[in-house]
């Protein structure tokens, strides 16, 4: 799988489209199918998290511990909530995801010094600490029974849940759209195409006067913000969180989502999250036992025959009808 | 004059190996230097100390009148000294002038999230490197597998689009054809005088050497044992059974 | 306060022996084709379950004794019917590819395996404890163990004597160190190093399914056994050193006295102590207790 | 604001243009959303509790179904965890055929799922949900216990530990660490601490739910020399903990009371002494009088035995006795209709306070929607009749003696039950 890609994948303008198909995508099938409205939410809380992963995939580093952070996004809003009765949805959101930004730019800092596998572990054995932590101190957290979220004000309104879902779902939408723009331009900023350029030659980018874990300390921060954003969209959505939100597996499932939808463009993780919540509703039942394998056997056919992920495949089908 | 760089007594051992073993030497302004010596003799491991690839145990190393001394590869090339590889060091994943273009974005603040890397300003000064270099009309093609001199004067742009004063040139005609060889030199060593830069480069081909360098510096077991105008140096007999094995 | 030492040293022994096994076929196969095998917590898992069902099925013919023979005809039959099916099939693709790869094809095959698992026994616990009984117990400082935790320690200390000599000694042995010591040296002088890479892998996937096996017969078999086996198997392999034996073996008994540690003194902190020693370790020694990095030559 | 109100109004409709909930026509087929562990450690309880509902299903569509509507189960595993277990519950709130859903296994799903079903406003029965925080801070319309609650679990197993063992001095805990075991653990101490404040507790473990070994808290537990270990463990963890605990004389060493003891005689039974205090946390014990007096339980432990070769244990009658439960609230909303199939509203008007003969005795729904269940507490007993020990000595300690009234505190209410208490207390023997 190319981690650089064709660093000018697609013009900027041809990522805006892909994105608004999304999103037209996310905002009318559940016109006909009402409880779709809640899968895309969620999706869409997940394709932030996996982006964010993707991004760090850009850059040759693999964190199977992401989900850390969507944790700490969707306990944020719990906490936000209960001990100073934070109660705005957008102030939520906004709060939740600065403070995980913190986090990771907190542990990014020591996490900088490593790469490869001791990265992936590192975040792995962090990530676990906090999942312990969460179902441990169970007079805080509700140990693995979790915290409840309830349903905050939109704009000062109190709207009744079915109300606040649709909210959910359309500012859900807005916000994949534009934090995806904003992911792009910084792709494809200097500093973003460092990030791709540490993956390809480390030693060089440092014999260039550039700091290596400058750059990578840049990305972790903005992904976890990422994964803390989507953290936070889940909670509100499912009105609950636990602790499982940072289980290992769970961090897997976001790398599985990103590498699904292709890691060479924005919108790939959020395809992937669509994909995979679909698949895995459907999976739950039809084949309820055997959803994971389902999965996995996905995950192994497109690295093996997609290595760009759907996005990729989708790219492919472009540039063939362009030249026909 | 000053010395642009000077280095004293360094010291480095691998293994009891004396891979440098009290280093002296002075490099002056817009000189063109080659380093000869034997395999193992520590030529590279030299340029490795100088750019702080590996950290010296003892000695120091001088640029523009501030020690750099065991500096970080990062810290010494802001001061102004670049390097070429003797394996070319590209970004894979880039295309050619985005790999120059990084270069450039280098020097003015990499720090920037969201104007775009391939912007106008970047993009020209990346052109002239690349067509200094007579490589303009591969710029847009991927590094990957270009034929290895091309790989070669890539890497090499990489390091003058950094605008160095100093430049240290790893073995720039190590696995390139005889026949390309002085057409390769012959751009390099143009650019280089075209761009005021000094530079030292590590050369096992004698006719390379005695053609392109002001002088020669003869390494062995981690030492200068001799220096001088390539002439004189390469019809010392000294110096020809040691590094070129001729009795 | 709790002062009695010798029991949480015996407990933390026990805990060491059986995170020994997985942490050291995991160190291994790394040490030899520098893939990081997510799934292999499913072989121990596999080992445990195929274990229980054979040794079920023997005493279920009333050939008691005989289903000790399953402890480790189990682990032989994963070994031989999956290690080089998979390691020529999957792992084989990913040699050389970037370590996110590699980790993502195994996890998926984590997955897979996690619900073929789950199809085949079901996800009812099983149980097959005939070895714990034919062992009897023993009295230690006024508590009783099972002779056979007793057993699972010098189990572990001789198979991590074995590997060693086996690695040093034999002449598969030598091969193997020489691949792990420099591939392309070793395939220079001539060595099938795609046969060294099916051997070792296929040894991991034995010590894996072996690990599950001892265990089976104390613990009840059930899903997400492999998925919590495998973390601490990282965390073990991570503090000792990828690719280090010697630093496995140091790991799990550091790991596993500071468990048992925990749960006489602080039963809270229990299933954190494991990453907390991780951190620690890696925070001082970025590669681990034993392991170290060489610089890239440029 | 009005006007931005109104528009989401106008979208909500375009939205949900067939409104799910304005079901009232009789429909083809009654489904039934049932949520069940069929994965993971609580498949141990969720496979007997679903084995359960399709037995209790087919009997109950053989003789007409529901107001002469077959019934459909529809089965969600909470193995997937909390956030996929609320996208299925929201996805089959909107199937118009599934007026009634029955939730939740594990108290982190009915907590989770509550308040969702409040808010999709969708009648749900929790089937197997005991901890007491469900209905400690929130008020619900739609939601709920057709089961009793951890407070009145646990003060039986004090009750029962007193009356057979009055001078027991030290206690050790081991639970599961989640909000049962966690609240269990409190409503055990606090409940000692008020029956005989002199005991104390010498050691508390809470490994985590679903850990394939507990040796090394079997050892701490051993050295700790308790008279009495008290354990909430369910499921897998209570099988491994048996079976690891028992080669080790941990159960002869000390007093061992095994809260939810009854769901492992069948499996590993043989390896506990007799005396082993256990409980059924509930009245779903199959060879219970008042069991055995049914002709209707009879039938059902009979199929439950032959389809799936075991008798069935505590889980199963929770899962039963659920369904019973709902067909007795339609059959009581039909009838108020004259035949007119119930509403979503109509059918919660229904529960309300309903009385029901289960399988095991019977279960009221109070005004605060809580399940009212007795208790049964025994212990170990060999069996000459069956090839598994069986609950001797045991007590059906009535609901109202062991439940904290509607609206008081439950843990300010257990620290006010006095000694006498235990007196007072029918004997164990009591019941058969």
């Amino acid at each position: 799988m190319a981690y650089s890609g064709p660093s000018v994948c697609g013009a900027f303008d041809m990522v805006v489209w892909q994105l608004l198909a999304l999103a037209v995508a996310a905002m009318a099938l559940p016109v006909a199918v009402p409880w779709l409205g809640f899968v895309f939410t969620v999706a869409i809380g997940k394709g932030l998290a996996a982006l964010g992963v993707a991004m760090l995939l850009r850059g040759g580093l693999i964190s199977i511990g992401h989900a850390l952070y969507v944790a700490i996004g969707a306990y944020a809003t719990a906490f936000l909530m209960l001990s100073i009765g934070m109660n705005e949805l957008f102030l939520l959101l906004i709060c939740a995801t600065a403070i995980t930004m913190a986090a990771g730019l907190v542990i990014g800092a020591f996490m900088a010094r490593y790469r490869a596998i001791f990265f992936a572990m590192l975040n792995l054995a962090i990530s676990m600490v906090f999942f312990t932590l969460l179902s441990k101190l169970y007079h805080l957290t509700g140990g693995s029974d979790g915290m409840r979220v309830a349903t905050p004000t939109v704009l000062g309104l109190t709207l009744d849940r079915a109300e606040f879902d649709l909210v959910l779902q359309f500012s859900a939408v807005a916000l994949m759209v534009a934090v995806a723009l904003l992911i792009d331009r910084y792709l494809k900023s200097p500093l973003g195409e460092a990030l791709t350029a540490i993956h390809a030659n480390e030693v060089r980018l440092e014999y260039l006067g550039v700091s290596a874990r400058g750059v990578i300390l840049a990305a972790y921060t903005i992904s976890a913000a990422l994964a803390g954003l989507g953290g936070a969209i889940t909670a509100v959505a499912i009105g609950h969180v636990v602790p499982e939100l940072s289980y290992w597996t769970f961090s897997g499932q976001l790398v599985l989502i990103a590498v699904l939808g292709g890691i060479t463009g924005v919108p790939g993780a959020f395809i992937g999250a669509f994909f995979f919540e679909l698949v895995r509703t459907f999976a739950a039942d039809f084949a309820p036992d055997a959803w994971n394998a389902i999965v996995g056997a996905a995950l192994l056919i497109v690295i093996f025959f997609l290595p760009q992920g759907l996005y990729g495949l989708l790219q492919r089908v472009k540039t063939r009808k362009a030249r026909l | 004059m000053n010395p642009l760089l000077s280095v004293r007594d360094l010291h480095i051992s691998f293994g009891g190996v004396k891979a440098a073993d009290g280093v002296d030497l002075d490099i002056y302004p817009h000189e063109l230097i080659a380093v000869i010596g034997p395999n193992g003799s520590g030529k590279t491991t030299f340029l490795n100390l100088c750019t702080g690839y590996i950290r010296a145990t003892r000695g120091s190393v001088i640029f523009e009148g501030r020690s750099i001394t065991n500096e970080v590869p990062r810290t010494i090339t802001r001061r102004g000294i670049a390097r070429a590889f003797q394996i070319p060091q590209l970004f894979t994943g880039h295309s050619l002038i985005e790999n120059v273009m990084l270069s450039v974005a280098a020097q003015h603040g990499i720090w920037q999230a969201f104007r775009p890397l391939s912007r106008e300003a970047y993009r020209n000064k990346a052109r002239e490197v690349l067509d200094l270099m007579s490589l303009g009309d591969i710029a847009h093609g991927p590094t990957v597998n270009l034929p290895e001199g091309l790989r070669k004067l890539a890497d090499i742009a990489i390091a003058l689009a950094l605008k160095p004063r100093l430049l240290l040139l790893d073995e720039p005609t190590s696995g390139v054809s005889t026949a390309e060889k002085f057409a390769l030199m012959d751009t390099i060593v143009g650019v280089l005088r075209a761009e005021k830069v000094t530079a030292l480069f590590v050369e096992h081909d004698m006719d390379v050497v005695e053609r392109y360098a002001d002088r020669v510096l003869v390494w062995d077991a981690g030492k200068v044992i001799a220096g001088g105008p390539p002439q004189e140096i390469l019809r010392s007999s000294h110096v020809l059974e040691r590094v070129i094995g001729i009795g | 306060m709790f002062t009695n030492y010798v029991p949480v040293i015996v407990d933390g022994l026990v805990d060491a022996a059986l995170i020994f096994f997985v942490a050291v076929g995991l160190t291994l196969v790394f040490s030899v084709a520098r893939v990081l095998n997510v799934a292999h917590g499913s072989f121990y898992a596999l080992g445990a379950y195929l274990s229980v069902v054979i040794g079920m099925w023997l005493t279920g013919h009333g050939w008691v004794v005989a289903s000790l023979a399953a402890l480790l005809l189990s682990p032989i039959l994963i070994a031989v019917a999956l290690g080089p099916l998979i390691e020529r099939t999957l792992l084989r693709w990913t040699y050389g590819r970037p370590e996110a790869l590699q980790i993502l094809v195994t996890f998926g095959l984590f997955l897979v395996l996690e619900d073929m698992q789950k199809l085949i026994f079901g996800v009812q616990p099983y149980s097959q404890d005939t070895a714990v009984q034919l062992f009897g117990i023993s009295h230690i400082s006024g508590i009783v163990y099972l002779n056979y935790q007793l057993l699972l320690i010098v189990l572990a200390i001789l198979v991590a004597i074995g590997l060693r000599l086996m690695l040093k000694r034999t002449r598969i042995g030598k091969l193997i160190a020489a691949v792990v010591a420099d591939q392309e040296m070793a395939q220079t002088i001539g060595i099938d190093v795609r046969r060294i890479f099916v051997l070792a892998f296929t040894l991991g996937v034995f010590l894996a399914a072996l690990g599950g096996a001892l265990a089976s017969p104390m613990i009840g078999v059930a899903p997400g056994l492999g998925a919590e086996a495998i973390v601490l198997a990282f965390a073990v392999a991570a503090i000792g050193g990828l690719g280090q034996i010697e630093g496995a073996a140091l790991a799990a008994v550091l790991v596993g006295l500071a468990r048992a540690s925990a749960i006489y003194w602080a039963p809270e902190l229990q299933p954190v102590v494991p990453y907390l020693v991780m951190v620690a370790v890696l925070l001082v020694r970025p590669y681990g207790l034993f392991g170290s990095i060489g610089l890239r030559r440029i | 604001m009005k006007c931005f109100k109104s528009i989401i109004t106008a979208l909500l409709l375009a939205a949900i243009s067939a409104p799910a909930t304005a079901q009232t026509s009789k429909p083809a087929e009654v489904d039934l959303g049932i949520f069940t562990f069929t994965s993971g450690p609580g498949a141990a309880y969720g496979v007997p509790g679903r084995n359960a509902a399709d037995v209790v299903i087919s009997q109950i569509n053989a003789s007409g179904g529901i107001g002469g509507v077959p019934v459909k189960p529809i089965y969600v595993d909470e193995g997937q965890g909390t956030n996929a277990v609320v996208a299925e519950f929201r996805k089959l709130a909107s199937d118009s055929n599934n007026q009634v859903m029955i939730a939740a296994l594990s108290s982190a799903n009915c907590l989770a799922l509550a308040p969702v079903a409040e808010q999709l406003q969708l009648p749900t029965f929790m089937w197997n949900c005991d901890t007491h925080q469900l209905f400690l801070k929130d008020k619900y319309k739609y939601v709920y216990r057709t089961n009793s609650s951890t407070v009145p679990e646990f003060v039986a197993d004090a009750l029962y530990l007193l009356a057979v063992k009055p001078n027991v001095k030290t206690v050790a805990i081991i639970n599961p660490d989640y909000a049962f075991g966690r609240d269990a653990g409190l409503i055990f101490k606090q409940t000692l601490k008020a029956l005989k404040p002199d005991v104390e507790v010498v050691a508390e473990l809470y490994p985590k739910l679903g850990s394939p070994s507990f040796n090394t808290e079997i050892s701490r537990l051993v050295a700790a020399k308790p008279d009495v270990i008290f354990s909430n463990f369910w499921g897998a963890d209570l099988e491994n903990f048996v079976r690891q605990a028992a080669p080790r004389e941990l159960f002869t060493s000390s007093q061992v009371i095994l809260a939810l003891g009854e769901s492992v005689l069948q499996s590993a039974g043989t390896l506990l002494p007799d005396g082993v205090i256990i409980g059924v946390i509930g009245d779903g014990w199959w060879k219970s009088s008042t069991a055995q007096a049914n002709p209707q339980t009879k039938a059902f432990i009979e199929d439950y035995r032959k389809r799936f070769n075991e008798y069935p244990v505590f889980p199963s009658f929770k899962m039963a006795n659920t369904l019973y439960t709902v067909k007795a609230v339609y059959d009581k909303a039909l009838a108020t209709n004259k035949g007119r199939w119930p509403t979503r509203d109509e059918l919660v008007a229904a529960a309300k306070g309903i009385k029901v003969d289960t399988l095991t005795g019977t279960l009221a729904l109070r005004e605060d929607n809580d399940g009212l269940v007795d208790q049964i507490v025994g212990v170990t007993q060999k069996s000459s009749s069956y090839p598994f020990p069986i609950m001797g000595k045991m007590v059906r300690y009535p609901a109202d003696l062991v439940t904290p009234p509607v609206g008081t505190d439950p843990i300010a209410w257990i620290s006010k039950l006095t000694p006498t208490m235990v007196a007072n207390a029918p004997k164990p023997g009591s019941y058969k």
